[in-house]
Formats: structure tokens, C-alpha cells, sequence
């Protein structure tokens, strides 16, 4: 019910909502929780295991029952904590976990069973038949289990990633950080202050205190009044820091959008991650339950979130309220219900020694044992010491007593200390190194005692930081002591709630104890204590408390589990924001892309980069026609392709050579000037790392080739050679590959288009290379070959490179040329026996591909003593073939290699097909393949199986260079 | 105490009072004819196996924690038998068959659900790669289906089919792939080892290991010295450090590898999905979490915990893969102690100390090879001889060149 | 006079958003320096004539229109004039590697935290820094506190515009807010 | 987590490559005997503890570095240049 003349809200802005499809009214400010509660819904959501009805447990991010989801146009968000939703013109929500409705939940019957339902049942039946499992048991459960549903089509929000920056961070702004960011503001250093809820201020919004005599909120508004103006403190409300990761770096959510209505382009959440100096934890305490039977009902709330919905949202959950408490805290929020005139039944509190509270009837020394009302609160039984009272309420605040949030200073693996004065675990100092906790969280609960310690840690903070602590003067607040006696759960009959949202009672921890699942983590586990959307924030001290009792431990014996990030959960999208789509990697585009895709080319992905797959000519159906014309087109005329996403690497100094020596398995320094020359390189571990050419463009200037797919890693591992093993050396390099264009040409006619682009012969030696003007442009030219026929490249930096692709391709075209893409250089340098890293695939060494006679004896070079390991050579390893069908079937690379005779099993597998493609030039289908001791089996025929895709075909085993074996077209 | 259905609604009936401890807790015996240091999932399987298959009756589990707190304790739970290199293929292949009698065989559910796993491939070079891969496991007698874009669509239509940046090409269907509950195996094979007489010894950190002229006669722990006549170092994540009291030097080095779980949600993932271009894979467990992860951090930690960057690629890989998970909320991650070898591949292999067993080297794929890896080490341990779909995953392997490289990224223990 | 037509990186027109202007720089000279081991002296004599010093990491000098920024480990780019003949270095030419963008206004610096894992709060002309814009690599130029100059490469160019673009939509989009 | 580069200063992890332990740098002569290539290619000290390994600041001035660092909590202790000043002529 909504309670006049209290609250924060804005009365002069009222919103409409809906829940479950019924319209409600709200106010600006309102929360979805405080809303529903403004108009006296009482049932939320379904609990996880047996259906329970649940209500709104908390004011804050730690709520456990009160999970809605959010219905956006194309999406719907989950388990949405309804204490943290604001509401918003025409904001939808929706239950969730219940069927056919929240009230009439089908699965509610699940609590009928709980008997049989209890901890870790599972696991000891669904065994029989065995086939049932994964046809109906497993099925069942998983439709009966989850929370909230996700709507299954793609999340078409907004989302953003971002990094900050700061000297001092400053988590929660309750009046701990508040303080501390007034004292560290002043001081000129850099703050920024991160504040979870839409509000900042902390309990100063929820509990009625005064502040120097007075009302607390005339100084909070005063403070960030201040705050607002120093362009060196940065307010960030709305965003949860959620985990603390090494060096001061920190991950934080804010939600950007998700109190208003869609914009276009204003994202949802913004991913921040900060890094800070220092930081100071002001994140304050949350209240915790008591376990009593039937503590779960709907109406049954913390009392100091009954507080907040008081003071902060002017709203209340019952008419007659009453409180359970072990300790003080409750008792002005009992003065606040009254004064607000509402009802306070009682206060029952476990203390035999407790204080009276003015007209409230105070139950000394009593607990609850059970409650009734199946769709919310009506009735609680009490046991005094003179017998069991019953008492109507419609609204119980449990004050259980107060746990530091310290979550973030378990991140790192910091253990919690206990302490038994508060009853409650406290942050271990330096837990998280640059991290101060401070305040409430720090387990000092008063609010005097709060705005003390964020004054002194922010003045710690500040002389660390070099920065003379500016003056502020410690306000006096309310300071009285905190005691409690501890009350984790009340004995007796019943089912006594522990974790909310699973459903984990004292009962489900007894029997885990019992079973012999008496470490914390196997309770946690057995259990699922604390594995709900809420962490076990309220329940995890609880449990353990409880299981201390069964094991007869005590609670610092019996340890707790940890804390792991985030401390509130965070959508996927937000961590992941940018990557929808093409934002996952970046595109590399050729200067040519855009004359390719004029020429219809599909562009295919190739690492990064996108290069053209075939060129199709009208009346061509198929990849295949284009493939066909352009190796034909190749082998008989010219052909054009951009090569230019080949690593290229500039090498200069006079120890270039050696270092090349050093990095290749061969020779290279010994290469005159003007000369290519093919090089294997291999890792230390003597597999083969890369292939290509490289060039010898001066005598002290070389230039280095690597494949496309290994560029950055040759650059990387050359990086490693030079520094780690020669960096006295004089060599120094540098990538070029974005710096040139560079175009194959390749085909009989070759000489002919280079003659013609040039305005002279080229002149060059099969694998030689010069500068050349290129129409103009001071380019380079290379004689080689990855097509097997005559073969040169055109370089010009890249600027030129589109010009000089469509004049190559025009002049191509006039001799009966054209370009060629990807399938056919394929099927070109298939034909030619040629090595792609389909072949060199990691687990290939130089033995294997026939290229061992290039590891030079002579020199030392990397990889080339492991290469000698006896593993790596012989007769046992798989060597490169070529293979040609006997029939004119296609063949598939993936498929495995078999004797005529054997049985296709892996016992007698004979190898594997790496490449294949069909070659138009010798009419049939042919593959290269690593077959066991292939070399000694050219003429034999395999049998090449591919079950997958139904292939069977027998195989002649060949030299793998099917075309020009003699290289007489390459050199002529 | 023998679980079953009847006996669940009997005990529901009595207030659930009758469940006995699942398993005992003895204190330890001054001599065991074999000593299982580590009682995470691989020890207790050895236990186990020891005691069922090779009739060993004096066996302890000896474990620093509590049992299962290694990485059996937090993984994406992933089972699966699709290896292709001769050696890992056999082994994973003999595994995934414990699996599908492990029910019945312990006498615990542990949740193995066969959902099928589908590896995504996203240009024809991965398809001939998966291709080569699916005839290897149908060569071994596991099975595989190799589906185009549409047979994927089919299976998966949440994927992003029309913007990602890397075009799904396909995908390779392992049906008999799944999942199973991570912590009930590390229950099942306790509970199943206890029952066999294993003594599990919990909070009993090895200390040392006593050595005699080359032959293995105990250990040291901090619950006293206990004489042993063989020893077995399982202790995944902390290999190094136990080998090195028995004066070993591993081709090992830790890693960390996060994982993560979403908040419970309704059934929407039904196999266990991974991409082909960038590292990440996901399922959905039964209580509706989604359970998904990536690659390592990269750098040697022990911390159990690892940083944003990995976590945000893995995020980024999701979102580009199935955009449809952005609103499912990351409730937890964690990270878990991998042994990473040079060439990926684990080693179940004797030491150069009679006596001296190792199982190590599980890489971040030692969940599925519980059932193998215990099953082979106890047959190692008790016969002195390797079992035959494990004989290949010796300790000089390195040296000799005999490289199990799945991944073909070679001699750098993060690349696997 | 070259025949062929030399194109832009991109070829882009600029966009202002948020009072933020992403623009595309003209082509220029870029030539890397590396100097060889030991030739400290004799470099600095070389580079005499241009009015420059070879930066210190992660800044630039410069001379009238030309600038010599630091642009990683034993290396720097001249942009911007002719490296002179004989330098005790390896000399490489870099002109059409990188594509080099400028961001300038009041938002530059909030969209650049948006990508690149850089502390700019005391951003100061003549700083050169290496690092990523997003996924991409970064040679980052600050100009003024709130001006940049933003070199990747040449093939990214139409990914790091894009991005850029996106991010001051985003922040245009929430300045709308307040 | 942030390393020290002793070119860029203080950087975001992302900005870097991991490659193993620093025993890379101590690579065995090529007549070394095999045991000495197997040490140095595959077994590891592997502390739990105090470490040095090799990174390379990829993303920023390229050089590799040897870190020294602590496994169990992460702490970093040094960062330091594998080529040495005096091998790159005194210059970064």
C-alpha cells in the first residue's frame, strides 16, 4: 500500500506499468518491486525447486524470489530482480517460472513431494531403465527447473564496452563513500564514485537518521551537490562493480537504458572496466534472515528493506506489520511504521534480555515458528517463554543481523575473517592489494562510526597517493553500538528456508551433514545452497552456521565458500559488447575488393582478410564451370590474382643474411642480389612453422614471405629469434604487407602481359627479382611461381593497387585472360604439388613434405635439433603423396587411406587426405595426402574412404607434382 | 546402502532420517598395498578401478581438500569421444563407453546426458579438418555426422546464420557427445571406491614422497608417514609440485581456464554447441545454467582465478555466435588449474622410481577421461604395463618425437 | 607523373557527431627508422639537417611539417618529409601501410575509451603510443588534449572507421540524457 | 592485469602475448645433447610461486620481455627487455 507524504518518489510524475498483463499505476522513482507493493501485489515469482510462491525479500540487488522478466518488442530479459527495476512508462514485466499462471502454478505440486525431494535425491534414483533418462527424466527436469526464459531470438539491444581510469575507486555511495569521495575530491585527486542503485546515498535514503542534528538527507544532498561540481570526481550511478581483477583493475555494469524506454543507439549496459590506484569498498552490509518454518511466505521481508520501502519509495507491505529480530537494528524502522501510522503488531525478539521499545509490544527472549497464508502472510505462532502466542500480521521483517559485503575482497582469493563480536565474516585486510574496505562493509555498522572510517580511508588513501588530504570536518550521526546474539534458525517442525530462490532449508544442510557431505563445499554442492541468481548473499553465512551446528564445528572451523565475480550478475551482451556480427574480428579488404565484387566475385573469408572465391562469366551455374575456366585459363593463357595478403616482411643490416640462415632450414646468405629463393622454416620443436620466399633485393636488403594465414606469427617468432638470441646483430625488419600491392600473373602469356603493362621484356631469370617503374610507379617485379606455369608478381604500394589490378585484368582480358580466384589457385597449385597450410597443418616436419635434404647440415638453424628426434623421421611417419582415382569419382579431403584388402578401422589406417580438387588439366580428380611411408608406395593403389560424405574410391599413389614434374613450363 | 527410486520414497516416508554417510571417514592406515594421491576425479576412479577390476582391498585416496575439489569441481562438464590422432582416439573412445554404463556400474546418477555435440567449422579448410576428424572416430566405431549450414539450421536455428563475421559452414555432430554432473562422478566413483573397501582420506596433504634406493615406500603427509608399496601421482593442477618430491621435472606448466555459468533459465540449448573461430563452447545444465567457457588466460597461474580480457572474448565469441544468449546474465565464473603438456595430450605412464605412478597432463580435458584415465592407471598400476588404449601417453614421449599434437600448435604448453 | 590512380585508404568524408569530428587524413610520407645497434651518435648527426631528434618511446618530435614519432621498440616513422640518404639505419618505406585518421572535439576522448586501453587523462601533444583501437593495431598521436591522430592499417581502415562511427553515435546518444 | 613495459609503461594484458617460461631464452647449443633439447623444449620447474616468464607487448612496442612474477597471487615484480639496452644500441 502506497503510504502518503513518505517516500523519495516523484508524486508529481505518475507512470503506468503492467505485471502479468494487468495495468498498475506508479510513480517516477518507484521501483518495480515498490510498485507492485504500492499496489498490493504480494506474489511475485516461484521459487526454483518446489514452486513456492515468493514475494520481495530485499530492497537491492541481492534479492532472491522477486525475479521477474522484462518484455522488450523483440526481447525479453530474465530474471530481473524486480528491487532493482526502475519502472518506466509503460514498462511490461511478466512472471516468470510458473505454469499455467503465478497463482495457480501447476508445479506447485512439487512441494506436496518435498519428502522425496530432497537434498541430492537425484543422484540416487532416474537410474532405471537406463534409456529413460534421457527420454523423459532428464527432459521433466529441466523443463520443471530454470528461472526466467529467453526468448530465443537474437538480442537486438544496444550494448557498449568502455575503459576509465582513476586515482581513487570509490565502490558504493552510502555515506562510507560519500565521505571518502568528499575528502578525496577536495583533494584533487581523481575519483570516480561507483554506486550500484539509481540513487546514491545508501541507507541514508532508506533509515529516518539525522546528520549534525539534521534529517541525514539534507547532508547527503549537500554532499552530492558538491560532488557534481568537481570535474575531478566522476559519479557513476547505476553501476555495480562487479569484480576485482589483478593490478587495480576492476569490472563494473551500468545500466545505461534500462530505466527509460528504448532509444535508438543508447545502450542498455555499459560494460566498464576500471582502473584504479586505489580503491575503497563502501559497499555496506546486507541484513540476513532467520530460518524458522515457513519463513518464505510472501510478506515475510527484511526488515531493513521493509525501511527503504518506507522511506525511500513511500510504500508499505502490510497493514500490521511485526518484526523478528536478534539485535537493534530493527527498532527505529519500528519507530518509522508507527510514526508513519501504520500498525506495528509486535517485536519479537530472541533476546531474553532485549530492551522495551515505547508503546511497541516487545516478545523478549521469543521466536517465530511458523506462519500461514498461502498467497502471502496472514499468521505467525510464536514460542515465548510462557507457551506459543499466535499473532496476525501481514508483514514480518526479519533482523537477523548484518553481513559486511565483501564480496570483491574475495576475488582475488582473499578468505574472510569471522568475527564473533559481530557475528559475521569481515574482510581480511590487503585481500585485494589497493583495496580499502571501509564502513559497514567493513563491519563497523553505526553511521557515525561509517562517515568515520571513509574519512580515514580516505585520507590513508590520499597520503599514499601523494595528494595532501584536503579538510572535512566528521559530521556526528547515530553511533550506538551494534549487539547481537546470534539466531541462525529456529529449532523445531517444519521446513525452515535458508536459500530462498533454491529452496535449501536447514533440513536439506542436516541431511547433506548426515550423508557425510560435511565440508562447506560439499554441502554448497549437495545442497545447491548459494547457487541461486542471488549467490547465497542472505543465505551462505546461514548455512554455514547451521552446518557448523550438525558437524559440531564451529563456524570458523567449518570455513565458507568464495566469493567468485561478478558480484551481481551481468548480461552476456554487455561483456560482450561490439561483437554482434562483423564486430567480432576486424575485416582486411585487398585494394582490389571492390573490382572483384564489381565482377561478381564471392568474397570468402580467409583469416581475417576476404578474397575473391571464383569469378563467375555469365551462363556459368556453377563454382565449379568458373573454377575449371580459370585454371584452364591459366595453364593456357594468363591469369590475374591478388596475392597481397601474403605476409611480406623487409629485412635490412648486414647480418640479415645470417639471420635468415638462422631462421630458414637453408641457405640464404648465400643468394646473390636480384635472386628468390624458397625457404621452409621450421619451429624449435622441428615441425614446420611456414614456407615461402624470400628475396635479395641488396646486398644487405632482403624481402622476407610468409603464407597469409602465418604472417603475424612468423613476425612474432622472428621477433623472438632476434631479441632473445641476436640482438646484437645488425639486422632490422620490418612488415611491408600493407605497404604493397601484389598481383600474380601467371600463364603462358605472362611475359607477353608483363611486357605489355611494363613497356618492356621484365628480363627476369626464373626466381629472379628487380625494380620496376610500373606505368609510372616505382614498383618491384618478382619471377615466381605458386601455379606452376610461368609466373611473375607485380608489386606497387598500395595506394596503386587498385589502378594497376584493373589495368593488369583489362590486358589479360584482351589475350584471352582473366582473373582466377582462390578454387582454381587451389586446383593450380595442387596440380603443381604445391604445399598450402592444409599441409603443414602443425604436426608436420620436413621429413614428411620431402623437404628434408633443405635442412642444412652445414649450419645450425632453429627447429633443426629437434627435428633429429627419432619420432620425427622414418619409415613410420605419414609422407606427402599425390593421389589420382582410378575411376573418374571425386575425391574428399578429410577421408582416410586403407589397403585394398584390410578392414576400414583405425587399426589399420593408412593416412589422410589433406587437399583435393578436380584438375581440369589432366581431366580427374586428384588429392595430395600423407600416407604411411608414402614415398616408397608411388604406384600402389589405396583405398581412400570417407564415411561422411560416402566416398569409396580406389587410388593410384603418386608423386604429389601431378603437373610439369620437371618445372620446364616455370623456367621457361 | 543401495540407491534407487523405492528407496528415495521410503526414506521421503521416515523424514529422510535412514541415509547413511556416503562415504566412511577413516583415519589412515600405517600401510596400503597402493596409496592414490589426489581424490579429485581421476584418483577415484584409479580407487576404484583398482579395487573392481584388479581386486586390490588395501587402497587409500589420499587428498589435500575435500574430495572433488580439484578441477572435477569446476568444469563445463563436457563428454565427448572426438579425437582423431591414433592414441587419443582409442582412449576417448574407451572412456565415453564407461560413461554409458557408469549409472549402473556405481550405483549414483551422474547425470550423463547424450544430447550430441556439434562442432561448428566456418570455411571448407575447418570442414576437411572436422571431415578428417569424423572418419577417425567412425574408423574407431564412435560415430559422427558431418552437417552442412542447413543441417546445422536444423539442429541449432538460434545460431546466427546471416551477419556473423565468420560464416557457419556447418558443423560435425558427435550425437553420443554430452554432458554429465561434474560433482555426482566425483561422488559416484567415492562412494562406489568406499564401497569396495578404498580408504578416502580427506584433508591429508602429501608432504613427501620416501624414496629408497630407487623404489617408492611411502609418503609423508600431515597425517603421519604411511608406508605404501605403490604410489600414484593424480593430482591434475598440481602436478609439478608432487612430482618434484619425488625429484621429477614435468613437461608440464599450469594455466588457469575460466568457465562460467549464467543465472537458471528455461530450456533453450539443447546440445553441447562449440565455434569453430574463436574459442567457445556451451551447454545448458539441468537446472537451466548456461555452462560455457573458452580458452586459457595464457600465462602460468596457480590462482585459480583469472582476467577480463579472456572473459570478454569469450563473451564477444557468444554474442557473435548465438546474439540470442546477450540477456542471460553471468552468475559466476571460476577458474580451474589445467596441466598443460607441449603437445596437448595427457600421460599415464610409470616413473623412473619402481613403485612411482603418474597420471598428469590433462590439459583442459581431463573431465571426459575420468572413467579411461582411472580405468588405465589402475590396469598401469596393477600390471606394471601400459593398458593398450593408453600407451601412447608416455612421459618420453618429448624426447623421443612421438608427438599427440591435436591441436598442432607444437612445443608451447598454452597453444593446446 | 604515375599513370596509375592513386586511391585513399578509404576515401572517406568526415563526420561530425556530438560536436566530434572523425576525419580521414591525406596520404602523406612515412618512412620507418631503425637504426642499427650502436649508431646512436651518428643518427642524431644524420638527422641533423631535417631539425630533429630521434624520439624517446612514446613521443614525437618535430619540425615545421615534419614529424619523427616513436612508433615501437628501435624504431620510429618520419612523416611528413624525405629521409635523408645514408642513415645509420634500416630505412623502409611505410607511406600506404597505414590509413590515419583524426578525432577531434569535446567527445574525442569518450569515444576513444570506448577502444583503446590507454590512460589519456593527461593526454599531451607530442605523445606516441602503441596499443589497439579495439582489435586493431594503434600508433596513437595526440595532437591536442582533444584531438588525436589515429594510425592503423591500411586494410582496416573501413573497420576502425566503422567502429569509431558507432562509438559517437553511442555517446552522442547518451549525451542526450543529461 | 597491467604490465610495466619499460617502453610504453604500465598496460592492459590484452596488449600482450604469453609464451612460456624464460628457460626459452637459454636454447641448448645445436650439439647439446638430446636430453638437454628436451629439458629446454618441454619440462618445466612450473613453480606455484615466483616465476619468470616471456611476453611480447604485441599490441604496442614489440619488444619481449621477461617478467618476473608470482603464479599463486599475480603479483609482478619486474619487467624487464629480453635484447638489452646495450645490444639495441642503447635505444628503445
Amino acid at each position: 500500500m502506497r503510504i502518503d507524504g513518505k517516500g523519495r518518489i516523484d508524486r508529481t510524475r505518475p507512470l503506468t506499468f503492467a505485471f502479468d498483463g494487468v495495468s498498475y499505476p506508479a510513480y517516477k522513482g518507484d521501483t518495480l518491486a515498490s510498485a507492485l507493493m504500492a499496489n498490493d501485489v504480494r506474489v511475485v515469482g516461484r521459487s526454483f525447486k518446489y514452486h513456492r510462491p515468493r514475494g520481495i525479500l530485499t530492497a537491492g540487488s541481492e534479492e532472491p524470489g522477486a525475479l521477474v522478466e522484462i518484455m522488450g518488442p523483440a526481447n525479453q530479459t530474465p530474471n530481473t530482480r524486480a528491487t532493482v527495476q526502475e519502472v518506466f512508462e509503460g514498462l511490461t514485466a511478466r512472471s516468470q517460472n510458473r505454469w499455467p499462471s503465478l497463482r495457480w502454478d501447476l508445479l506447485g505440486i512439487n512441494d506436496l513431494a518435498s519428502p522425496f525431494l530432497s537434498a541430492g535425491f537425484y543422484y540416487k534414483t532416474f537410474m532405471w531403465p537406463r534409456a529413460f533418462w534421457e527420454k523423459i527424466y532428464e527432459p521433466l527436469i529441466r523443463r520443471a527447473a530454470g528461472l526466467g526464459s529467453l526468448s530465443g531470438r537474437h538480442d537486438e539491444g544496444t550494448y557498449e564496452k568502455a575503459y576509465a581510469f582513476c586515482d581513487l575507486l570509490i565502490v558504493g555511495a552510502g555515506p562510507t563513500g560519500l565521505i571518502a569521495a568528499l575528502a578525496a575530491g577536495r583533494s584533487g585527486a581523481d575519483v570516480i564514485l561507483a554506486e550500484d542503485a539509481a540513487e546514491m546515498g545508501g541507507r541514508l535514503l532508506s533509515d529516518e537518521g539525522q546528520i549534525d542534528g539534521a534529517p541525514a538527507q539534507e547532508w547527503l544532498a549537500s554532499v552530492l551537490a558538491e560532488l557534481a561540481l568537481m570535474p575531478n570526481v566522476r559519479l557513476m550511478p547505476r553501476t555495480a562493480v562487479t569484480g576485482a581483477y589483478d593490478d587495480g583493475t576492476y569490472g563494473a555494469l551500468e545500466r545505461v537504458g534500462l530505466h527509460r524506454r528504448p532509444r535508438p543507439n543508447l545502450p542498455r549496459e555499459c560494460f566498464w572496466r576500471i582502473t584504479a590506484r586505489r580503491t575503497i569498498l563502501a559497499t555496506g552490509a546486507l541484513e540476513r534472515p532467520i530460518a524458522f518454518a515457513d519463513n518464505d511466505r510472501p510478506g515475510i521481508m527484511m526488515a531493513s528493506a521493509m525501511a527503504s520501502y518506507l522511506n525511500r519509495y513511500g510504500v508499505s507491505p502490510g497493514r500490521k506489520v511485526t518484526f523478528f529480530a536478534n539485535n537493534d537494528s530493527a527498532r527505529a524502522t519500528a519507530r518509522s511504521f508507527v510514526a508513519a501510522g501504520l500498525s506495528v503488531a509486535a517485536i519479537i525478539d530472541s533476546r531474553p534480555d532485549a530492551p522495551d521499545e515505547g508503546d511497541i509490544p516487545v516478545h523478549k527472549g521469543a521466536v517465530v515458528i511458523g506462519t500461514k497464508g498461502r498467497h502471502g502472510l496472514q499468521e505467525i505462532t510464536l514460542r515465548t517463554g510462557s507457551g506459543e502466542v499466535r499473532l496476525e500480521t501481514d508483514a514480518l521483517g526479519m533482523a537477523g543481523g548484518w553481513n559486511p559485503s565483501l564480496h570483491l575482497t574475495c576475488h582475488m582469493n582473499g578468505r574472510p575473517r569471522w568475527s564473533a563480536e559481530l557475528a559475521a565474516f569481515v574482510p581480511s585486510p590487503g585481500a585485494v592489494p589497493g583495496l580499502v574496505a571501509a564502513g559497514a562493509a567493513n563491519g563497523t555498522f553505526s553511521t557515525h562510526g561509517c562517515l568515520a572510517a571513509g574519512l580515514a580511508a580516505a585520507q590513508e588513501v590520499l597520503t599514499d597517493l601523494g595528494h595532501k588530504a584536503a579538510p572535512v570536518d566528521l559530521p556526528q550521526a547515530e553511533n550506538a553500538p551494534y549487539t547481537i546474539s546470534p539466531l541462525w534458525a529456529v529449532p523445531g517442525k517444519g521446513r525452515a528456508w535458508l536459500d530462498f530462490a533454491n529452496d535449501v532449508t536447514t533440513k536439506d544442510v542436516a541431511l547433506s551433514a548426515q550423508e557425510g557431505f560435511s565440508s562447506v563445499e560439499h554441502m554448497k554442492r549437495y545442497t545447491t545452497q548459494g547457487m541461486a541468481p542471488d549467490q547465497g548473499k542472505s543465505s551462505n553465512v546461514a548455512a554455514l552456521a547451521v552446518l557448523a551446528d550438525a558437524t559440531g564445528r564451529g563456524i570458523p572451523e567449518t570455513g565458507t565458500t568464495t566469493f567468485r565475480p561478478p558480484f551481481v550478475p551481468v548480461s552476456i551482451a554487455a561483456m560482450g559488447a561490439g561483437a554482434r556480427a562483423e564486430g567480432f574480428a576486424p575485416q582486411r579488404f585487398m585494394t582490389s575488393d571492390q573490382a572483384s565484387r564489381d565482377r561478381g566475385a564471392p568474397m570468402i573469408e580467409a583469416g581475417l582478410w576476404y578474397r575473391p572465391s571464383y569469378f563467375p562469366k555469365p551462363g556459368e551455374t556453377t563454382w565449379r564451370e568458373a573454377c575449371d575456366r580459370e585454371v584452364a585459363m591459366v595453364r593456357n593463357s594468363v591469369g590475374i590474382s591478388d596475392v597481397s595478403t601474403l605476409g611480406k616482411i623487409d629485412l635490412q643490416g648486414r647480418d640479415a643474411g645470417r639471420f635468415l640462415d638462422f631462421v630458414y632450414t637453408n641457405t640464404f646468405s648465400t643468394l646473390p642480389v636480384g635472386r628468390v629463393r624458397y625457404g621452409v622454416m621450421l619451429r624449435e620443436d622441428g615441425h614446420v612453422l611456414d614456407d615461402g620466399t624470400t628475396a635479395r633485393l641488396g646486398e644487405n636488403h632482403w624481402l622476407m614471405t610468409t603464407t597469409t594465414a602465418a604472417a603475424g606469427l612468423v613476425m612474432r617468432h622472428l621477433d623472438f629469434v632476434h631479441q632473445a638470441f641476436c640482438a646484437d646483430w645488425d639486422v632490422r625488419f620490418i612488415s611491408v604487407t600493407e605497404h604493397w600491392a601484389q598481383f600474380a600473373v601467371a600463364g603462358p602469356k605472362a611475359r607477353d602481359l608483363l611486357t605489355s603493362a611494363l613497356g618492356a621484356a621484365p628480363g627476369l631469370p626464373f626466381m629472379g627479382v628487380r625494380a620496376a617503374t610500373i606505368q609510372g610507379v616505382a614498383g618491384r617485379v618478382f619471377r615466381i611461381s605458386f601455379s606452376g606455369e610461368e609466373g611473375y608478381e607485380v608489386a606497387v604500394p598500395a595506394r596503386y593497387g587498385e589502378a594497376l589490378f584493373r589495368d593488369l585484368t583489362a590486358r589479360a582480358e584482351t589475350m584471352g585472360g582473366g582473373l582466377y580466384g582462390m578454387e582454381a589457385l587451389n586446383v593450380l597449385r595442387i596440380e603443381k604439388g604445391f604445399i598450402t597450410h592444409a599441409e603443414i597443418h602443425g604436426r608436420t616436419t620436413a621429413f614428411d613434405i620431402g623437404m628434408e635434404k633443405m635442412v642444412s647440415a652445414k649450419k645450425d638453424c632453429i627447429g633443426k635439433a629437434a627435428a633429429s628426434r627419432p619420432g620425427m623421421i622414418g619409415a613410420a611417419r605419414a609422407q606427402l603423396v599425390g593421389l589420382k582415382p582410378l575411376t573418374d569419382s571425386p575425391l574428399t579431403a578429410g577421408a582416410h587411406l586403407f589397403t585394398q584388402s584390410a578392414d576400414v578401422k583405425r587399426e589399420t589406417d593408412q593416412g589422410y587426405v589433406t587437399s583435393v580438387g578436380y584438375s581440369p588439366t589432366l581431366a580427374s580428380w586428384l588429392a595430395l595426402a600423407f600416407l604411411h611411408d608414402g614415398r616408397a608406395r608411388h604406384g600402389e593403389t589405396i583405398r581412400l574412404v570417407d564415411h561422411l560424405r560416402k566416398v569409396d574410391v580406389l587410388c593410384t599413389v603418386t608423386d604429389p607434382v601431378f603437373h610439369d614434374p620437371m618445372g620446364e613450363k616455370l623456367r621457361a | 546402502m543401495r540407491y534407487s527410486g523405492l528407496k528415495v520414497i521410503t526414506e521421503g516416508l521416515f523424514g529422510n532420517k535412514g541415509w547413511k554417510p556416503a562415504w566412511r571417514t577413516p583415519d589412515p592406515k600405517p600401510e596400503y598395498d597402493a596409496i592414490i594421491i589426489g581424490g579429485g576425479g581421476h584418483g577415484l576412479s584409479t580407487a576404484y578401478y583398482l579395487a573392481k577390476n584388479h581386486g586390490f582391498t588395501n587402497i587409500a585416496v589420499l587428498e589435500k581438500g575435500y574430495l572433488g575439489s580439484g578441477n572435477i569441481g569446476r568444469n563445463t562438464t563436457i563428454v565427448r569421444a572426438n579425437y582423431f590422432l591414433p592414441g587419443n582416439s582409442e582412449f576417448y573412445s574407451h572412456s565415453l563407453k564407461l560413461w554409458e554404463g557408469l549409472e549402473a556400474d556405481l550405483n549414483y546418477n551422474v547425470m550423463h546426458s547424450q544430447r550430441g555435440l556439434i562442432n561448428l567449422f566456418h570455411s571448407d579448410g575447418q570442414r576437411d579438418a572436422f571431415a578428417r576428424r569424423g572418419n577417425s572416430m567412425i574408423n574407431q566405431g564412435d560415430d559422427a555426422i558431418l552437417l552442412d549450414r542447413e543441417g546445422v539450421r536444423e539442429h541449432l536455428p538460434y545460431l546466427d546464420f546471416e551477419q556473423t563475421r565468420f560464416p557457419i559452414y556447418g558443423g560435425l555432430l558427435h550425437p553420443r557427445g554430452g554432458t554429465a554432473r561434474h560433482d555426482a562422478v566425483a561422488w559416484g566413483y567415492a562412494r562406489a571406491a568406499d564401497r569396495r573397501g578404498v580408504d578416502l582420506i580427506q584433508n591429508c596433504e602429501v608432504t613427501g614422497i620416501d624414496v629408497e634406493n630407487g623404489v617408492v615406500r611411502g609418503v609423508q603427509t600431515t597425517r603421519g608417514s604411511i608406508r605404501a608399496k605403490k604410489v600414484a601421482i593424480v593430482v591434475a593442477g598440481r602436478s609439478s609440485q608432487v612430482a618434484a618430491m619425488a625429484g621429477m621435472r614435468l613437461p608440464i606448466e599450469s594455466h588457469v581456464l575460466q568457465a562460467f555459468v549464467t543465472e537458471g533459465l528455461k530450456p533453450v540449448i539443447n546440445h553441447v554447441v562449440s565455434f569453430g573461430m574463436g574459442h567457445f563452447y556451451i551447454s545448458q545444465s539441468d537446472k537451466g545454467g548456461l555452462v560455457f567457457g573458452g580458452d586459457i588466460d595464457f600465462y602460468a597461474s596457480y590462482a585459480s582465478r583469472g582476467n577480463l580480457p579472456m572473459v570478454e572474448h569469450v563473451m564477444e565469441a557468444g554474442m557473435t555466435l548465438m546474439p540470442m544468449i546477450g540477456r542471460a546474465r553471468v552468475l559466476r565464473s571460476w577458474g580451474g588449474i589445467m596441466d598443460m603438456t607441449p603437445d596437448g595430450s595427457p600421460i599415464i605412464d610409470r616413473t623412473d622410481i619402481s613403485g612411482l605412478f603418474i597420471d598428469c597432463g590433462w590439459n583442459y580435458g581431463g573431465f571426459k577421461a575420468v572413467p579411461a584415465s582411472g580405468w588405465c592407471m589402475a590396469h598401469l598400476m596393477a600390471t606394471g604395463e601400459s593398458h593398450p588404449v593408453a600407451e601412447k601417453f608416455k612421459l618420453n614421449r618429448f624426447a623421443t618425437g612421438h608427438i599427440l599434437d591435436e591441436e598442432g600448435t607444437g612445443s608451447q604448453h598454452n597453444l593446446h | 607523373m604515375p599513370d596509375l590512380i592513386a586511391k585513399p585508404a578509404l576515401g572517406a568524408a568526415p563526420l561530425t557527431i556530438a560536436g566530434t569530428t572523425l576525419s580521414e587524413n591525406g596520404a602523406t610520407q612515412i618512412t620507418a627508422i631503425a637504426p642499427y645497434p650502436g649508431s646512436q651518435a651518428a643518427l642524431a648527426q644524420a638527422l641533423r639537417p631535417l631539425g630533429l631528434t630521434f624520439p624517446a618511446p612514446n613521443q614525437f618530435t618535430e619540425h615545421g611539417d615534419v614529424r619523427l614519432a616513436w612508433s615501437g621498440r628501435d624504431q620510429a616513422f618520419l612523416i611528413g618529409g624525405e629521409a635523408p640518404a645514408d642513415l645509420p639505419a634500416a630505412v623502409t618505406d611505410q607511406s600506404d601501410a597505414w590509413v590515419s585518421l583524426q578525432i577531434a572535439g569535446p567527445q574525442a576522448r569518450a569515444v576513444l575509451a570506448r577502444y583503446v586501453p590507454l590512460d589519456l587523462r593527461a593526454a599531451s601533444r607530442g605523445q606516441s603510443l602503441r596499443s589497439a583501437l579495439n582489435h586493431l593495431p594503434l600508433l596513437l598521436m595526440v595532437e591536442a588534449p582533444d584531438s588525436y591522430t589515429l594510425m592503423t592499417f591500411r586494410s582496416m581502415a573501413r573497420t576502425a572507421w566503422a567502429e569509431l562511427h558507432e562509438a559517437m553515435i553511442k555517446v552522442e546518444a547518451r549525451l542526450a540524457l543529461t | 592485469m597491467r604490465l610495466n613495459c619499460p617502453h610504453c609503461g604500465p598496460r592492459d594484458r590484452r596488449e600482450f602475448y604469453y609464451y612460456g617460461a624464460a628457460a626459452y631464452l637459454d636454447r641448448p647449443s645445436p650439439d647439446a645433447p638430446a636430453q638437454a633439447w628436451d629439458d629446454y623444449l618441454h619440462n618445466r620447474d612450473n613453480p606455484a610461486g615466483m616465476t619468470q616468464d616471456l611476453w611480447y607487448h604485441e599490441q604496442g612496442c614489440t619488444a619481449w620481455l621477461k617478467v618476473t612474477r608470482n603464479t599463486v597471487t599475480h603479483e609482478i615484480i619486474a619487467v624487464d627487455a629480453v635484447a638489452t639496452p646495450k645490444a639495441s644500441g642503447g635505444m628503445a
